[in-house]
């Protein structure tokens, strides 16, 4: 993960429940969440040797199939989407202006509301991180 | 039949102009209710059998197949009108009411004649939550979506007049693919379930439309379609195929779309893909997969929007793009959002697993293996674009800077409850099998299903955190990318000046000629027609005798000359 | 008295003709005729009673039989036809009083009324005789007549038609003497029945064809089929308007009737149509005649002249049903002879109502007639919509059908030319009635302002014949069973 | 049959063609009465040809069956039609002289003119 935005990390801009995933903005952490995913990856695939699965289709049963199906086909989607996008990228008002993509959503419609620290302080107690 | 489900709804709709402002929430939200508890009411069956003129009219049909349908669409409904809590523009609360009555009233219609007029009144009504939004943009995009809808009702129309011409029958049963007419309303059908090359208007509509009124679209129009469908072509080859494109195209399109509500329609598409394969092999048991995936893909698919409805009315915006470290100040939204996704994504324990592997065994059972194959690639797929990319670029990722307040009570009610909705199906699926069209004798949770599952998931995941690291997943960028629809947007009008300014000045020469042409010919007319003209001037002895004899000779040969 | 019915029907004009001559009294002359003629509708009244369910009445004359004697034949088709002959006479009659005196001298309305009866003496007697030389004498004692009553005419232009109308007229109807003659020769007998079975196993095809094609063209011309309509725009325009009137509903329907009779009834359609192809000329005739001389129409200034070209044009369309040669064609045509008869009396009345109080019928001068004779131009504005075939009026009732009999066989280029005509026609009525209802008086004709409504005896009957025009119209299906029965009893021949 | 045979058929058409010429070329109504005579007259040749029989007499009955008669019918008929051409000639001629009285001309090509004259004013 991206960690280039740690310098705003502050108790204000937090809610109680927030806190919970302030995880994400230690790279230490991450790394562990990443070598818990790998070590998860790793027993399912093992898990696939050990078990007997009931299989229809053709080479369902061969080991790792899902395992690599997942990871092949998740990287083709993500790659290929890639090149996909060199192609068919537009600028945003490249409809406009009978698209609303180049438009900004009107203000009537939105209730825009900063966060505000203050309710924190007052419920601080309460939930107790 | 005021009583019943749609009826129901309408009069609703129409009731909430002349109420105060204040009741008008809390009437959406009974109606729902009102409606669910008649749709139990009156049981199965045929209700409302009208006979007009040798046609007969079944406007209440409730049976195994509309009854979930109803029962979702009611819970949708429900939900959506809590979301909308806060809404004050009677318009967008006309239209939800209205759209949800026309939607139920399709579902529940009992021949082709009443489902015409409920699926037109789907579009009508529904429009109005676009054009909600008020912009030059969203009035062009609401006519775009109108005039395909309306097009869709156009061909329905025809095609059940022949059908009717046909066979004599207006009833709405199975059709199958076997005429001209049959063929029109599958295509009917298909431009509102957005089979591939019809599916722009979605794509296009949704992410116009208001924050509340996209939570409503998303639910009902494709899954109506999806019903008609697998009351009429149940069992057509052709839509395994068709359902197959319709799972794997949109995702690339999701991946790299920036506005996360059109990445959320590109993923309805890709949802309803799901469904259209279940229609398509249409054994007992892929049915029982769609009803089930329609039914969790609505709630689910409702949350996803809900939640990024949430962020879109407190940050101004839903691009990937200007989104970011969303969950310091949003972590309610953000939590709904994650389990939305994981829903999608077919988590087990999450309403995604237990309905999308009932159309997977159904595929591989049918040996559609390759379709099985496709469907395989596309549950990665889904994780890819809906299950990772919408909560971690609005949630997660870089920090926008943008510190938003946590979505309002109502918003937060009506997500906790969809996304406990979610879990709990997946959690107990009984319920919903209970209410299937068939008898579910499907176990979910084997342990090779969930160790199949969590292995493509996981390792689904563990390319993205590879892909991340290396840097090939691809940026959240300000841009729109085309589609086929760029065809009738930019394609068409775009050589339309060139071609226009042909046929005018073509037009412009044509006309100055054959207005001289016209003119001359008139100075002719009037010089032989006018009273004292050699047409109208009483003819003299001379001519008529002349005319007489001329017509005698020429009667004369013609009747002698063969017979001579 | 009710066997006699036919030849009284012929007998009571004919006798009465010489009556009024004797009497010479302007009032008592108009009476006895219109009551005469009254009688004469009443007794074609009881024949169609006697006939509607498909029976047949022959009556033989001094009680020579056929086919030795003349004979009177009726049937549901001819029964028809003679009661709009004597209907419209009777109705035309009550309202030519006033209309007569402004135009004919009273010194001679002896003569006109009798001439009058003398006319619908000869029109019903072709219509109901079944002996074809008794047509031709029938046929010229109507001629006769009519050459009379249009000289009665008011301006010296009457006298010219008068004459241009004898020439021709005397040439069809020896036209018609050459074929009856023919037709003599080929078979040895006179009695229509007879002839019709008797034509099939002739000796001399060929003397037969040449009957036909006289018998043919004759009969157009007396019928002002295009293009040999050329006599009927003076007479229209020149003669009294209530001969107009008279004439546009009933001569040239007699006419066709007679024409449709020999098609059917005397050489068959096999013959008529298979054999001689007979529709590669009436069909492009009748479509010349409903595309050209509404077109024509357009451009008129005068309201009778367009008027009477409009008659030139729906004879086409009679013309058009006859040529189809089936059941439903002879419906149409046989529905829009009716309708067409009652619409365009009608029409000539009202404007002969404009007449009578303007003195003139030029058709810019009209300009908002509505405030100054509302009932008449109400009476021309509806019989108007007929005419062009408004739905709900007869107009509509035998166009419709007459395209639908087009369609059924297949005919599109002429359905195409109907309903371009009927364009046209939207065009001409439409004119006047624009003219009539909203252009506003401009300053040269305010001096024609305060005309007031014509007399109520002239409106009554032109009311009647509207009334009974828009019950038709709106009662189609009564006129449309009548007409098919009657396109039956022509169709299926003498028994 | 030879084409003398047909002698009174020539005679019939050549009078109708006549009548019938007469009626187009000439404006003059009293020719064109005259014309539509000469045309009448032809069709009662015609009629009084096709009665004739071969060797027939008169028909007027006496006593002896060799006796073969021509077909009284079309003279009978042709009484009528003579009648009615009288008539006919009769009506046409007044109408003639009325014309005279009215437009001082019987020249229809001098009538047309006074009658376009007329519908300019």
């Amino acid at each position: 993960m991206k960690n280039d935005s740690q310098k705003q990390v502050s108790d204000d801009s937090l809610t109680p429940l927030a806190k919970r995933f302030l995880w994400v903005e230690s790279a230490d952490k991450v790394r562990l969440a990443i070598y818990i995913l790998a070590g998860l990856c790793a027993v399912l695939f093992i898990l696939d040797f050990v078990v007997h699965r009931h299989a229809y289709a053709p080479n369902e049963n061969t080991p790792g199939f899902y395992a690599l199906t997942g990871f092949l086909a998740f990287s083709f989607i993500v790659l290929g989407a890639g090149l996909l996008r060199k192609l068919i990228a537009k600028p945003e008002d490249y409809y406009a202006p009978n698209a609303v993509d180049a438009e900004d959503y009107p203000e009537e419609g939105l209730n825009r509301e900063e966060f505000a620290p203050d309710e924190i302080v007052e419920n601080k107690p309460g939930s107790g991180s | 039949m005021l009583l019943s489900a749609p009826f129901l709804f309408l009069i609703a709709s129409a009731v909430l102009a002349f109420i105060p402002q204040r009741l008008r929430a809390p009437l959406m939200l009974v109606t729902p209710v009102l409606a669910l508890i008649s749709i139990i009411g009156f049981g199965t069956g045929n209700h409302g059998v009208l006979n007009i003129l040798n046609f007969e009219l079944v406007l209440y049909r409730i049976d195994n197949l509309s009854f979930p349908f109803g029962v979702i669409f009611c819970i949708a409904a429900f939900l959506a009108s809590l979301y909308a809590w806060h809404v004050r523009d009677l318009t967008q609360q006309v239209a939800t009411l209205g759209y949800a009555g026309a939607a139920l009233g399709g579902v529940f219609a009992g021949d082709l004649v009443t489902l015409f007029i409920w699926w037109e009144a789907t579009a009508i009504t529904s429009v109005f939550l676009i054009f909600a939004r008020g912009t030059p943009a969203a009035m062009a995009t609401g006519m775009r979506y109108l005039i395909i809808q309306v097009l869709s009702g156009v061909l329905l129309l025809a095609g059940l007049l022949m059908h009717f011409h046909d066979t004599g029958s207006i009833a709405f049963n199975h059709l199958g693919l076997q005429s001209t007419g049959t063929w029109l309303i599958f295509i009917a059908f298909g431009i509102k379930c957005a089979f591939p090359l019809m599916h722009n208007w979605l794509q296009d509509a949704y992410p116009a439309a208001t924050v509340t009124g996209t939570v409503v679209l998303s639910a009902f129009t494709t899954k109506m379609a999806v019903y008609t469908l697998a009351r009429g072509y149940a069992g057509t080859e052709m839509l395994v195929y068709i359902g197959a494109v319709m799972t794997l195209f949109p995702i690339f399109f999701a991946e790299i779309e920036n506005d996360l509500r059109r990445v959320l329609a590109y993923s309805l598409n890709n949802q309803l893909g799901f469904m259209v394969v279940g229609v398509g092999i249409g054994t007992e048991l892929a049915l029982n997969g769609t009803v089930a995936h329609a039914f969790s893909h609505i709630l689910y698919k409702s949350l996803l929007f809900m939640s990024v409805g949430a962020v879109l009315y407190r940050t101004g915006t839903s691009k990937a793009s200007e989104l970011g470290g969303l969950y310091r100040t949003m972590p309610i939204t953000m939590v709904c959002c994650v389990i939305g996704a994981m829903a999608i994504s077919a988590f087990p324990l999450f309403s995604g697993f237990i309905s999308k592997s009932l159309i997977l065994d159904a595929a591989s059972k049918n040996s559609y293996y390759v379709v099985w194959f496709c469907l395989v690639v596309a549950s990665a797929g889904v994780l890819s674009h809906s299950g990772i990319k919408i909560p971690f670029f609005t949630f997660f990722a870089h920090d926008s800077g943008k510190r938003p307040a946590e979505a309002p009570m109502h918003m937060r009610i009506a997500m906790i409850i969809t996304a406990f909705l979610c879990v709990f199906i997946g959690v107990f699926p009984g319920f919903l099998y209970s209410i299937l069209p068939h008898e579910v004798s499907y176990k979910p949770y084997t342990f090779s299903h969930v160790l199949t599952q969590m292995q493509l998931l996981c390792f689904a995941l563990l390319a993205f955190v590879y892909l991340m690291k290396v840097g090939l997943h691809p940026h959240e960028l300000r841009r729109v990318n085309i589609d086929s629809d760029w065809v009738y947007r930019k394609g068409i009008p775009s050589i339309l000046p060139g071609v226009a300014a042909s046929v005018i000045a073509l037009n412009t020469r044509s006309r100055e000629w054959a207005l001289k042409r016209l003119e001359r010919l008139g100075i002719q007319v009037a010089r032989y027609a006018s009273p004292t003209g050699p047409l109208a001037d009483g003819w003299g002895v001379k001519a008529m005798v002349g005319a007489v004899v001329v017509l005698m000779f020429a009667i004369l040969l013609f009747n002698l000359w063969p017979n001579a | 008295m009710m066997d006699q019915l036919p030849a009284l029907q012929v007998m009571l004009p004919m006798v009465a003709a010489p009556l009024i001559v004797i009497i010479r009294h302007p009032f008592w002359s108009w009476l006895i005729a219109t009551l005469i003629s009254v009688c004469a509708c009443w007794v074609s009244w009881l024949m169609l009673q006697q006939v509607v369910d498909g029976s047949i009445i022959r009556y033989a004359i001094g009680g020579w039989e056929a086919p030795t004697g003349i004979e009177f034949y009726v049937d549901r088709a001819n029964a028809g036809v003679a009661l709009l002959v004597s209907g419209l006479s009777s109705v035309v009659l009550v309202y030519a009083y006033h209309s007569i005196k402004r135009t004919v001298d009273t010194s001679k309305h002896y003569l006109f009324y009798a001439g009058w009866l003398l006319c619908l003496t000869g029109l019903i007697g072709m219509v109901i005789t079944g002996d074809a030389f008794n047509v031709f004498v029938f046929l010229e004692i109507s001629s006769l007549s009519t050459y009379m009553l249009i000289a009665f005419g008011s301006d010296r232009q009457a006298l010219v038609a008068s004459f241009r109308y004898l020439v021709m007229g005397s040439v069809g109807a020896s036209f018609i003497l050459i074929g009856i003659g023919f037709l003599y020769a080929a078979t040895g007998t006179l009695n229509m029945v007879d002839l019709a079975a008797r034509i099939p196993d002739t000796e001399s095809p060929r003397a037969v064809l040449v009957a036909f094609s006289f018998l043919t063209v004759g009969l157009m011309i007396k019928a002002a089929v295009f293009p040999l309509h050329g006599w009927l725009l003076n007479a229209y325009h020149h003669a009294p308007i209530a001969v107009t009137a008279f004439l546009a509903g009933t001569a040239t329907k007699v006419s066709l009737y007679i024409l449709v009779r020999m098609f059917f009834s005397i050489f068959g359609d096999e013959y008529s149509f298979g054999y001689l192809l007979l529709n590669w000329v009436l069909l492009p005739s009748a479509i010349a005649a409903f595309v050209t001389m509404s077109l024509v129409a357009i451009y008129q200034t005068d309201l009778r002249r367009m008027l009477a070209y409009s008659s030139v044009a729906q004879i086409g369309y009679i013309l058009a049903g006859i040529s189809l040669a089936t059941q439903q064609g002879l419906t149409a045509a046989v529905v829009h002879m009716f309708n067409h008869g009652m619409v365009k009396a009608t029409l000539f009345m009202a404007v002969g109502c404009v007449l009578y109080r303007a003195g003139h019928a030029h058709i810019p001068s009209l300009e908002r007639m509505m405030s100054r004779m509302p009932f008449t131009t109400t009476a021309f504005i509806l019989s108007g919509l007929g005419l062009i075939g408004v739905p709900l009026t007869v107009g509509f009732v035998s166009k419709f059908t007459l395209i639908n009999a087009l369609m059924e066989k297949g005919w599109w280029p002429a359905v195409v030319m109907i309903l371009a005509s009927s364009v046209m026609a939207t065009a001409y009525i439409g004119r006047v009635v624009y003219l009539m209802l909203f252009r506003e008086a401009r300053e040269s004709s305010a001096s024609g302002e305060g005309y007031q409504e014509v007399p109520l005896l002239m409106l009554v009957p032109m009311y009647a014949l509207l009334a009974l025009g828009l019950y038709f119209g709106l009662f189609g299906s009564q006129t449309l069973g009548i007409a098919s029965g009657a396109a039956e009893s022509l169709l299926g021949g003498y028994q | 049959m030879d084409v003398l045979g047909l002698f009174n058929y020539w005679v019939v058409v050549i009078l109708m063609m006549a009548g019938l010429y007469i009626l187009i070329a000439r404006y003059n109504l009293i020719k064109k009465m005259i014309g539509l005579s000469l045309f009448q007259t032809s069709i009662f040749y015609l009629y009084i040809t096709i009665g004739t029989v071969d060797g027939g007499t008169a028909p007027i009955l006496v006593d002896d069956p060799s006796v073969v008669y021509s077909n009284p019918l079309p003279h009978v008929l042709i009484l009528t039609a003579i009648v009615v051409g009288v008539a006919t000639t009769a009506v046409g001629l007044a109408l003639s002289v009325r014309i005279y009285e009215a437009y001082n001309t019987i020249e229809e090509d001098e009538i047309r003119a006074a009658n376009a004259e007329e519908q300019d004013i």
